[in-house]
């Protein structure tokens, strides 16, 4: 497969993007000027940009809570994603819903999660199924990770999308962590798509911090998936690098284990490669760098002035008219 | 597990496929039986919307364990009758991603009791989805409860208060065939998640005058005085409708005059009625099948209690099942249900009063 | 392994009894002398009770809506079953739960199950977690069929089975179909057992229909289990000979497909073999079937002379003191 | 998902395993907040009882979400302190098979949200075996419920009302330590199925003292008068309570005397002292956190205007969140709670009625 130079500087973008959007928002929590609590985007950006550019416009995405990358690339902008995280009346909640939860936009695709892990997968797979029967050629992708694997809404949804054949790809976010609880903790096997077989159902195992593999492979599973062949079941290996959550200083991640992956971060890797295309350089990324700053102080600069909900309409909208 | 004996023998036999263009009726008159009511519904609308389709347990080939989808398949084909695997929460988490993309899903539950299973997706992702971002969820579920059929406890639930108590869902029991029809055009075009609970007793067991096409469309939250009177309310839902009227009828031939609500919506509640009723009579006793506590009926006592406590001349009194599971033993589950006889001696004390 | 010339009389009889009180109860319906409605055995006996006869007396199981054999198998007498099915007093839920529903006994081991499918397994796991918390040699035995399968919550419990290695063995009984839909419309793979691979346990296919691998291949997998090696997932291939319940014709099964697995019935295969290690013959088999008749006329004496439950009584119980 | 920023940065560090011996305490006071008030009787219960055991998402090496079964892991182990798969329902399902196997399990639920994950086998398996075939099933889930810290609608649910409608379950809410530690006792030495529901608002942010040893287990069944007063009767449960007292202290400057009932019971509720104080105020006011429609306060108003009517003087009011998720944003999330303003505004209404 080919990446463009367009592709590839789309996503450069998206992932620094989410990485600095992502310090950005650690920042502000500090200085408290976000509601509620915080998940670190750290070590997930080539996963949730890689696989969302897989997609066509008309696609649809199930992302989960570490998928920042993906909103941004479905197209969600950082003025409404940051008034989302301040619980302002202009993020797609309205301030009704918690951070990324419910941060939802059907015209770009993307549906709002709810923090019952993993209900968005069975919605993936109804979109898809959705699409088979209105022979619309349309993908649903759909994130979860290595804890929400052990929830039996899993197991249904890919039965039911393996025996309908949808078109739909699950990506599997595993970071060796559900909080604090390690994958050995949840599970005997090393490899989640290991199970895909027992469904008749392509498993692959990607490198989640190459932006490349997992790209590449969830390009193909989509295109094969669109063409009719069903879906496929993509693990992608990464490590959580932040605490579960802002409050949370994992204490129970060994150091050595982080020390590992410290160098393998997905910005580094996939900058790296760009450097030896000879398509980034110092310039490039200063001037990129500079670029995301002044957006991400526009965005908050927006959601900062941006109208608190209306507690006079507490109740509207329960029902749709 | 499942039976359906209630299905009398004549009917069991599959519908002749000759009969396809009309298959809500097991005869011919427009005299429909609340079952063929549900089914003339899900049949209508499928015609005039492309975008109906039917999933559930044995719903396709089959024609569902009651036979209530008889004929859909063959009429509308595997790709809007499905037969789904045993995934109940998949299969709600599926029929809110259709919804998303355009599609009018049904589920069937195969009863009443296994939408526990399918609970989660249900309160917390369907339920929520358009207060939190805007985008509804047109769906409907479809729940067959009640007992009196020697069901046992998982055969005979009527769980309608769990989704009354949760947020952002439309809930719905209609008690006669022309309500059924009605309520359920009103459902399929709703654009909310709407529980359809309907009455396995009533399926074959009662049948009256059915609108056709247009005609008949009964709104969600508009309850209906199925009796008037002035001595007494009775304010009810789904079989025990008919107990209330034989009540009504026998405590007519003693002078009394009772007047009867039949809610029809349970969420949104037709409050306006609710307390008119009470206002008028003065006497209300409320009368539902599912357990006590914390039911439908104890919503409507304290609504009352709150915004008609002038107008009252005694206690609200409820009848409903105790809190146990439904029993099984015919001895066990009389015992346990709110009938005719069990009304007319609560009615005469609250007359009394 | 050997099979005992007591153990196959054993089995001879559990088997014959469930056979012949399943068509006694056949009859009983039709002459409306059961409560509600009635699950057909046929084409389980050699599963039911090949699986439970591979027990220890202080080992438990969960047996589903057709495992009539087992109860048997595991000392519960035909009046109380006879009874349950009657809704009498002296049934195990004393005319409180449905035919085999809640016809649960722990000092027999057996528990109660509900209508909700699988809600048995996870039990299964807990009981035998319980085991080896407790370090006691005991085993659990699940039992499922192919359209529990789909449910999710069979995915949890085989997951939390193997991570934590339990003394659980599950047995899947897939009779083809799930009420009116065959395992084509339920799954896209043949053989469920090919599951157990994902989660690190043995999953083995056997011919449901012979007592004989049924048998052995339980009691291995139970004795390993015993022995620390953890659970294992055997998918027994048999046919449901019958409609669903009573009142189903099962149209929608090929004639054919009944044709094929007529000669298969499980006790004409294991009296074939009876016969030719020549444990059986004509005048053994008629005492056979001569005292069932005998005891199941007991049973049912029994329980039509039983008290109905009293309604003064409908609420007690609710709580345990 | 999840977080705790509501844990005060001071008490986020580990609990010095120095400590040990009474890891209930953060200081070194037997006055305990309500959070250690909830370890203690874990710990108590688990030294007394081997047949105890804690399992949950993160209870064990972390200490819980919150922080609660801090300790636990490092005295009593990975085998009765299990770090579980996030599987709620084979969770609840694995208790049931292990309290048939004589162990006590306590399941922690993350939140009390992600109780509706595992709902099936609570309500379908667990609470009905009693009933059906006469083996107790004793275990607790444990439940951290409701708002006021930011939580929006998955971290701040108040879901006690499903459970107190399904039969076979014993329901308990406490508002302080005290009662908190007392109920947990009573629950982990219930032979039935108890959901405890636990305030995270009140986690550190009340304190009180609680006895010791088997002092002070409160039976489950039984509500406490908070206040005594003549007027007015407030009837409430879990963190409004506190809302409540404040209120009550500012109507009694005014001359007002109000008298605070705390169910701490939801099932068995507290008949017989829900009705007294209606009896004895005439006035009822019956506030909590959960939705309004079919919620607790329902059955209540239902209760009174059944069995003490002849004694109100006024119209039963609720006071509840309205029938929406709870919201995020600071400003919307007070406005749907109640709080001591809405308390105080409902009752000086009430009084002038
Ligand atoms: C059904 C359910 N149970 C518990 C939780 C609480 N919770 C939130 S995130 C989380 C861990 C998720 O782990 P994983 O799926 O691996 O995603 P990660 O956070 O590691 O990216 C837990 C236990 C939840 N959100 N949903
Ligand atoms: C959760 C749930 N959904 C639906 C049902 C209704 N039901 C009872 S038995 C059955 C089919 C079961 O099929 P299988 O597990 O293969 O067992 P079999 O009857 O074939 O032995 C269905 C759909 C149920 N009991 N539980
Ligand atoms: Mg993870
Ligand atoms: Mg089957």
């Amino acid at each position: 497969m080919e990446f463009s130079n367009e592709l590839l500087e789309q996503a450069h973008y998206w992932m620094r993007l989410t990485r600095a959007f992502d310090d950005r928002l650690d920042l502000l929590f500090k200085q408290g000027k976000l509601v509620g609590g915080l998940f670190s985007q750290r070590g997930h950006e080539a996963i949730s940009v890689g696989a969302a550019l897989a997609l066509g416009p008309d696609d649809v995405i199930t992302p989960m809570h570490r998928d920042l990358g993906a909103y941004f690339a479905r197209g969600m902008t950082p003025a409404r994603l940051m008034s989302q995280y301040m619980g302002r009346a202009t993020g797609p909640s309205g301030g009704r819903d918690a951070n990324l939860h419910g941060c939802g936009d059907l015209s770009l695709g993307i549906v709002g999660f709810v923090s019952h892990i993993p209900q968005s997968t069975p919605v993936a797979v109804g979109m898809a199924h959705a699409f088979k029967l209105k022979r619309e050629p349309r993908v649903a992708l759909n994130f979860f990770g290595d804890g929400g694997s052990s929830e039996g809404l899993i197991h249904e949804a890919l039965n039911w999308a393996s025996l309908y054949q949808l078109p739909v790809v699950f990506i599997v976010e595993n970071n060796q962590y559900a909080y604090s609880t390690p994958t050995k903790n949840q599970m005997r096997m090393p490899d989640i798509a290991a199970r895909a077989a027992g469904y008749g159902m392509s498993g692959v195992v990607i490198d989640g911090n190459d932006f490349f593999a997992v790209h590449k492979t969830t390009k193909e599973a989509v295109e094969r998936a669109r063409g009719g062949d069903g879906p496929a079941l993509l693990e992608c290996k990464t490590m959580r690098m932040r605490g579960h959550a802002i409050h949370d200083n994992m204490s129970y991640v060994p150091k050595e284990l982080l020390a590992e992956w410290e160098p393998r971060d997905p910005l580094l890797l996939f900058e790296k490669r760009l450097r030896e295309m000879n398509l980034l350089d110092d310039v490039k990324q200063n001037e990129l760098l500079t670029r995301i700053e002044r957006e991400i102080d526009a965005a908050q600069a927006f959601a900062e002035n941006a109208p608190m909900p209306d507690p006079s309409k507490l109740t509207e909208g329960i029902f749709a008219e | 597990m499942t039976w359906d004996s209630i299905i009398p023998r004549e009917t069991k036999n599959e519908i002749s496929r000759s009969a396809r263009n009309d298959i809500a009726r097991e005869d011919n008159a427009r005299e429909l039986t609340y079952l063929e009511a549900i089914r003339d519904a899900l049949q209508y609308e499928m015609r005039r919307d492309p975008r109906g389709l039917v999933m559930g347990e044995d719903v396709g080939v089959f024609g569902g364990a009651f036979k209530l989808t008889q004929g859909l398949f063959e009429e509308f084909g595997e790709e809007r009758v499905i037969d789904t695997p045993m995934s109940e929460l998949c299969m709600v988490g599926a029929a809110t991603g259709m919804a998303f993309m355009g599609l009018r899903p049904v589920v069937e539950m195969q009863f009443a009791d296994f939408i526990s299973t399918g609970f989660d997706s249900i309160v917390q992702f369907a339920a929520t989805n358009h207060y939190r971002w805007g985008a509804p969820v047109p769906w409907v579920i479809r729940a067959p409860s009640g007992g009196g059929l020697r069901g046992g406890p998982f055969h005979s639930q009527n769980p309608e208060a769990w989704f009354v108590h949760a947020p952002g869902l439309k809930v719905v029991a209609p008690a006669t065939p022309a309500d059924a029809r009605g309520l359920l055009l009103s459902a399929l075009r709703d654009p909310n998640p709407v529980i359809y609970f309907e009455y396995k007793a009533l399926y074959r067991s009662i049948r009256g005058n059915v609108p056709e096409g247009e005609e008949g469309i009964v709104p969600i939250g508009r309850a209906k005085t199925a009796r008037a009177g002035n001595d007494l309310s009775i304010i009810t839902y789904g079989a025990p409708l008919h107990e209330a009227l034989k009540a009504a009828d026998e405590l007519a031939r003693e002078n009394v005059s009772v007047e009867i609500l039949d809610l029809r919506s349970l969420k949104p509640l037709d409050t306006d009625a609710i307390l008119e009723t009470a206002r008028k009579t003065s006497k209300v006793m409320i009368v539902h099948e599912a357990n006590l506590t914390c039911g439908v009926g104890a919503e409507i006592a304290a609504l009352i209690s709150q915004h008609a406590f002038e107008f009252l001349d005694a206690p609200i009194v409820r009848l409903a099942a105790p809190d146990i599971p439904p029993p099984y033993a015919p001895i066990l589950e009389d015992a346990s249900r709110p009938n005719k006889e069990k009304i007319l001696q609560a009615a005469k004390k609250l007359l009394a009063y």
